[in-house]
């Protein structure tokens, strides 16, 4: 008499809330992109398109556990589209699959959840890494390939950083001379602050000649222990945040990447409104991925930029990410002026 | 015997407290003067240390009122009763295991030098005072978790001593002694009514009582059961009024203790 | 010993001084009203605030009632909430575990990786995860009840330690999805009722029959040996609340898909425990270590042990409570089980009554104590609040509940002899 | 009295016990028969506590042997010295302030029903047990923590005699009881020496241990001061052994007094 | 007033079974051959633990013990350091503080944002952080105390709140670097003795002649009054360790840039919070809270008040530890002071023999405590061990450390009355 949980159930809570985009996104202590720009540019986005659309917002805090409880506190309320920032990518194949029973559809944002989707939308993680790598070799200029780096990746536990990583290495294995040092930051700047004094420690003042760190508040704690202990070396990050831009000005940081991230909450938010309204994806999703059984998932794919002091005005400040007020502080006019920022 | 005139010290008129569901004390009436000794007696949960919890300050009265040299008071916590000079030593003790003898003695009260502890003064203080109580302490500088039941009794009576009391309230402060460590508490009773201190004192041990109370409140299941003067009440007066019963163990025991030895 | 008649026998007169309960439903009434005032009030301050909280998203969202999400959040709070009951049992001894949101991880590990990647037969994996739990659980007590380290450090080095092998464990491969339609998968997604609705009415009758049936045999046995028993009015009152309450619980969720099989379990699981704990010598043992343990040990009760096989107890719940939180999120992963799960565990035993000072608890508040958490986590994930708002809610409305709770228990602490 | 006869239940031969820096015990030697009871005493401090609880197993003792009915027995842990039959009520009473009277009783032997706890059984016996003590407690179920100090005691004596022991040990049992208790408690000890058991009395009261002891022992600072038949012994005898001196407290206090009443 | 001649004065005699400790130098060593053999170790085995993580890193890397390497050590201990002194401090009260590492994140987050971005004087900007951070442990506090909350779910709640404030408080544009020279970012890069290294000797011989001072002016008050004292050849040698320590940390720090300014500033911290709690009347009034809060109350302490303060000064303690946070990190982030921060701190002050039971403890354990746990941390991280891994040895070397301080404090802890 007893039962599995079946599509031929009645559908609980589809009582007309059709006006509903959820939208789930996974942490916000590592970065503050998700708030501070992934959520309003998808909200402004969806208001543009459908003005009495609404956005069921929730944050997973780096669980992936909490984010299913999410995800099903949408369903149940009866929101028919989900735009999804998984934050494990890996786990998220039932729970898509359970969505799509109860007919409804999901975008994956950011990165590629597994599991039937309706769409996807992201930069490349393993893309970034490349191009992390790339920036650093390109930092290091003609001494790439007679110079040590040492590696500050993100937290083990955290499925995004192994693809950074990878893709890092992909670069870096080839184009320098050696990775002398490699550790886990655990995306925590002061961890990451410890690794590199150990680092220094273990290696001297004058063992390594680069510094990949996988995120930008990482970064910021590794240089100011470089800088404490007079070494200059570039250092290199991710997320183009504030406060790496200003290191970008005053020259302590030598790059960040970039993800535009209006670009890519516009494609999510059109690609979720028209999911609502019923509308075809593909003029929106030009393009094709493959994820596991499922093929020719309609996606939009975005490329990242590494930001270095010489293209600042041309990318974060011409995409109004930042103000240049917001940059050029009084502690940083005097920078800001000899880079032609002001 | 110290004669007693004037307004009682402290009084207590119509006190009610109340635990849960029990009723502890039902309108109860006490009376303390000047170089008075007060003695309390009664049955086992008849409510003697709440009243003189009460009265302490731990805990607060539900109705009645307390009165100290004629005026209406509120004894809301400790520090009150503490304030106006009442010196309490609990059946319970209520020292602070990690602290040491020294520690505990003055604690609230420390002596200080310069604004900080003089641990020196007040350590040989301390070993004066219990010197005067005849107690035997490996060191005074051990936690108090160390001490034997009777050396913690002393300890606690001795913190009454420290600081300036009017009124000096006893829980059984003998019921852990030996028989010389009593007899030295029974002095100092003494002492302290000659000084003209207020003293209750509570005990099970109706000798000590007769030996230095002048007067004796009996309280049964929370009520009062009638107040003596010790000169003109019998030993059998006093423990019918405690047992509510002329008939009780203690007299049919010593009935048939009296029978086997004939 | 004393069968004999004691020489002077006092005729068993009741205390005047004890405030008898009148007969009937007014008696239970004025006693009820004397509690309320003098602050003895059980777990009446949570479901009030379990009351509000529902209330509030009702209104707020309007779907907060709704069926399904009603089954949601009974779903969800299965693993969590067997953490919590694993952390009462500590609570009960006056001791604190951390590590038990990592135990829950290691299992959830250990059991998905053999049965995933090694091919190992799912309930095999599944009892073989347990097992490792509860051997965890037997080396914190170890070193805990015989080597005397501190219990919060013992576990804090367990937390560290038992999250570095649960990441060894999944390994680089990362997250282990659940096998489709296996043991672990179908924790979630079973619901007793799911088409035969009489199945759900039948577990949730036969529930409040046998609390009748008991109360009923023990007050007749109470009679019988001239003890004050319960009245038959009261015991009346008693399964007629709890019969409105499954019933319509029942009801609710039979409206989705009938009841879910994790909150089944958990119910029962936390029913199992209350009785081990209230009517058991070893439950017994449990509060005398809990309420001293130099009283504890003198009566001859091998504290070490109780200790020890509580931690086993504790952590062998907490890694059943992984593999619910596995099967809930469809995979193990590095992060089940994180800090966050663990306070809020904890927060749901005290919220839920279970004192923080040892020897006074109960299971139920395990269960009480994370539907408030969970009520709230939802209803501000419903409501949409923004991240930094929703903690700064969470911790308030913690606050709030337990403040009620605070104030209510102060009489009866200054009632404490120091 | 019951004559003593055979090789003793329970024998301490040379028992030594220090903590930290203090030399608790000395060398201390002790006998029990079956049907005797002895009476342990000495000063404050003098080791009493800490030689019962050697015996009951809390400090397992440094050097020296304990004998039980002749045969050397080593105790770890009070669960020991339960398994051989002996029931402890310690100074300190130790019960659990969370469990409620009838859980307190029964810690460690409850009653039991089909495998589970039988509380009905239970709380028939507790009511029986305490009422022998003519002790009255609002109600068996209110936890320990609610409790006068005397109802305590009671509580503790009452646990001892759950179980079948053999040796019962009372560390100052009637220190907080009331005459009445008083009264039962010694005729309980009367009733378990006809009943054939050994039992160690500790006791400050010369008037109680002159009542019901057999022989009494005393310890002074750690060490055997000599053994004494009650019958034959007078009290003087007993308290100069105890105080060290004929020149005591005691005897001054006595002497001003009777001074006093001239 | 008992001044008055006692009627029956008795000669003070010693006990006869106290043993005496014997003069001079032997007598030390035998007292502390008995102290060793009936486990009394106190900081003992913390530092052969310290001494045997530095050999088995010195021997693995061959550089643990560089001078730049124990800079950095000493410059990092500084922050989490003096959290640790905040837990030392609410320890001592039997309680705990959850939320000591979310306060640090809210203090850093409030200065550095009024700097920063406001443009505040960065002086007056701190002192707002550190007032700010005041406010937030005296509200703790106030619920703990005065409403009766229990205070683990008070500063459970507070973590919560307080990181959620962290958060809000940085707000979107996220991240604050701090100001170029200014006075957060000196607290890391400030050297005393760097250029001058007659300043950092002066100072490490400042302090060991203060210390030997203190000791003789003691032992020679007690002397006069006839009491018990400590004999010339013990403050000697005590003095002689003691420089010997200090002296070789300061050799070995000035080989690189001199007395790192956090080491000097923490160091004085736990100076003044250990005189604070041994020496004055305040002190002893936590220490008895504490031992017993009853007894406390009857002693007429105020004991809402006590604890209140307690947490006022660890959160003080703790917002004054994310300001030297920030300052090695470079920059006030959301992360600051995240769980594993409290954590570490609250292992440091167990570690260093503050009890979690109350009333034992000195603040100088959370330096000794810190300085294992960075030092463990360090290493490992030179060696280039695998984060699982790290987990797992720092879980393991911190349970080996407490265990075999555990296995001493046992002897005594039998000894305690029941
Ligand atoms: N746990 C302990 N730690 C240290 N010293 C202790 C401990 N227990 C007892 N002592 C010491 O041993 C001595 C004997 O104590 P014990 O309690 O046996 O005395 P006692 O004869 O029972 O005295 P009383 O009549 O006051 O109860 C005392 O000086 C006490 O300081
Ligand atoms: N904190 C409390 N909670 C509940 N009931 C209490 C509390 N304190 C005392 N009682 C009850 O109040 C009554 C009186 O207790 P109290 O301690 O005052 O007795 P007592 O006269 O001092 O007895 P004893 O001679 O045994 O010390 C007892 O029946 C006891 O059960
Ligand atoms: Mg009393
Ligand atoms: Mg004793």
């Amino acid at each position: 008499a007893c039962g599995k949980a079946g599509s031929d159930k009645k559908d609980g809570a589809a009582s007309g809330n059709n006006k509903s985009i959820g939208l789930l996104l996974p942490e916000n202590a590592s970065s503050t992109r998700y708030e501070s720009f992934d959520k309003p540019f998808i909200e402004a986005k969806v208001h543009e398109l459908c003005s009495d659309c609404k956005i069921e917002y929730a944050n997973a805090e780096a669980s992936a556990s909490k984010q299913k409880q999410q995800f099903d506190t949408l369903i149940a309320q009866g929101v028919k589209v989900i735009i999804l920032d998984a934050f494990d990518a890996k786990a998220t194949q039932t729970w898509v699959k359970e969505a799509a029973d109860k007919g409804v559809k999901v975008v994956a944002y950011d990165r590629l959840a597994s599991g039937p989707v309706s769409a996807y939308v992201s930069f490349d993680n393993e893309k970034v890494g490349e191009l992390q790598g790339q920036g650093l070799v390109d930092a290091l200029g003609a001494k790439a390939a007679e110079s040590n780096v040492v590696m500050i990746n993100g937290d083990d536990a955290d499925p995004n950083a192994a693809q950074f990583k990878t893709g890092a290495h992909k670069v870096l294995d080839s184009k320098v001379k050696g990775i002398v040092y490699e550790q886990s930051g655990e995306w925590k700047p002061t961890v990451a602050g410890q690794k590199i004094g150990a680092a220094i420690s273990s290696l001297g003042k004058d063992g390594f000649q680069g510094v990949y760190s996988a995120n930008d508040g990482m970064a910021g704690a590794i240089i100011t222990q470089l800088k404490s202990q007079g070494i200059s070396v570039p250092v290199g990050g991710q997320d183009a945040s504030l406060d790496a831009i200003q290191r970008l000005v005053s020259g302590d940081q030598a790059f960040t990447i970039y993800k535009a991230y209006k670009p890519l909450a516009d494609a999510a938010g059109e690609l979720a409104v028209n999911l609502l309204q019923g509308k075809d994806v593909k003029g929106v999703a030009t393009s094709t991925v493959d994820s596991g059984a499922d093929k020719g998932i309609p996606s939009v794919l975005l490329d990242p930029k590494v930001v270095t002091k010489a293209n600042i005005k041309d990318t974060v400040i011409a995409d109004k990410l930042y103000k240049v007020a917001d940059i050029c502080t009084a502690d940083f006019a005097a920078a800001c002026t000899a880079a032609g920022l002001q | 015997m110290v004669h007693v005139t004037g307004a009682p010290v402290l009084a207590l008129r119509g006190v009610s407290k109340r635990f849960g569901a029990v009723q502890a004390l039902t309108d109860v009436q006490l009376e303390v003067h000047a170089g008075e000794v007060v003695a309390l007696v009664g049955d086992n949960g008849a409510g003697k240390s709440t009243l003189v919890k009460t009265i302490a300050g731990v805990h607060p009265i539900d109705e009645g009122v307390i009165e100290w040299e004629g005026k209406p008071v509120s004894i809301g916590r400790p520090h009150d009763a503490q304030a106006l000079g009442i010196a309490t030593v609990y059946q319970d003790l209520a020292l602070c295991d990690n602290l040491d003898v020294v520690g505990n003695l003055f604690l609230g009260r420390e002596l200080k030098r310069f604004g900080t502890l003089d641990e020196v003064a007040m350590e040989k203080r301390a070993r004066e005072l219990l010197d005067t109580l005849s107690i035997r302490i490996p060191s005074v500088r051990i936690p108090i978790a160390g001490l034997s039941g009777g050396q913690r009794q002393v300890v606690a009576i001795a913190r009454a001593l420290v600081g300036d009391p009017k009124i000096v309230i006893l829980d059984e402060p003998t019921a852990a002694l030996g028989v010389e460590q009593t007899a030295q508490v029974l002095d100092l009773v003494e002492r302290l009514r000659e000084r003209g201190l207020g003293v209750i004192l509570i005990s099970h041990n109706m000798a000590d009582v007769k030996a230095v109370a002048d007067t004796v409140a009996v309280l049964r299941l929370g009520r009062n059961n009638g107040s003596f003067e010790v000169a003109t009440t019998s030993h059998e007066e006093i423990i019918s009024a405690i047992t509510g019963a002329t008939d009780n163990a203690v007299t049919r025991r010593q009935a048939r203790i009296a029978e086997d030895a004939k | 010993m004393s069968t004999e008649t004691p020489t002077t026998p006092t005729p068993p007169a009741v205390d005047p001084r004890l405030l008898v309960r009148k007969e009937g439903l007014a008696g239970y009434l004025d006693e009820f009203g004397r509690k309320v005032r003098s602050g003895e009030l059980g777990s009446l301050p949570v479901v009030v605030g379990l009351i509000i909280i529902a209330a509030v998203f009702q209104w707020k969202t309007g779907h907060f009632l709704n069926a399904d999400n009603v089954t949601n959040i009974t779903k969800w709070i299965a693993g969590p909430g067997l953490i919590a009951t694993g952390v009462v049992f500590v609570l009960l001894l006056g001791e604190i575990d951390l590590s038990l949101g990592s135990v829950a991880g290691a299992t959830a590990a250990i059991s998905s990786v053999l049965a995933v990647r090694q091919g190992v037969n799912e309930w095999l994996a599944v009892l073989i995860g347990i097992a490792a739990a509860v051997a965890l659980g037997a080396l914190h007590g170890f070193f805990f009840s015989k080597i005397g380290v501190p219990a919060l450090l013992v576990t804090l080095a367990g937390m560290l330690a038992w999250s570095g092998l649960q990441n060894l464990v999944i390994g680089k491969l990362g997250t282990v999805n659940n096998l489709n339609d296996g043991v672990i998968a179908n924790l979630d997604t079973y619901f007793l009722g799911d088409g035969d609705i009489v199945w759900a009415w039948l577990a949730a009758i036969l529930s409040i029959a046998l609390f009748a049936a008991g109360q009923l045999l023990d007050a007749r046995r109470r009679t019988a040996a001239g003890l004050p028993a319960r009245p038959i009015a009261e015991i009346a009152m008693r399964t007629g609340v709890l019969a409105v309450i499954v019933l319509v619980v029942a009801y609710v969720l039979n409206q989705d898909r009938g009841l879910p099989l994790p909150l089944v379990l958990f119910v029962g699981i936390v029913a199992i425990t209350d009785f081990v704990l209230r009517r058991t010598g070893y439950g017994r043992q449990i509060f005398a270590v809990g309420g001293g343990i130099e009283a504890a040990r003198r009566a001859g009760i091998n504290v070490a042990w109780v200790r020890t096989s509580v931690y086993m107890i504790s952590a062998g719940l907490a890694g059943l409570g992984g593999l619910f939180i596995a099967s809930q999120q469809g995979s193990a992963d590095k992060g089940l089980g994180g800090a966050n799960m663990l306070m809020n565990a904890i927060a749901a035993a005290v919220i839920g009554g279970t004192s923080l000072f040892g020897g006074r608890g109960k299971t139920w508040s395990a269960l009480l104590g994370i539907l408030v958490i969970q009520s709230i986590t939802t209803g501000l994930d419903m409501v949409g609040a923004e991240q930094a708002i929703q903690y700064m809610i969470t911790g308030a409305v913690l606050l709030a509940a337990v403040v009620l709770d605070s104030v209510s228990r102060r009489t009866q602490k200054s009632n404490g002899r120091g």
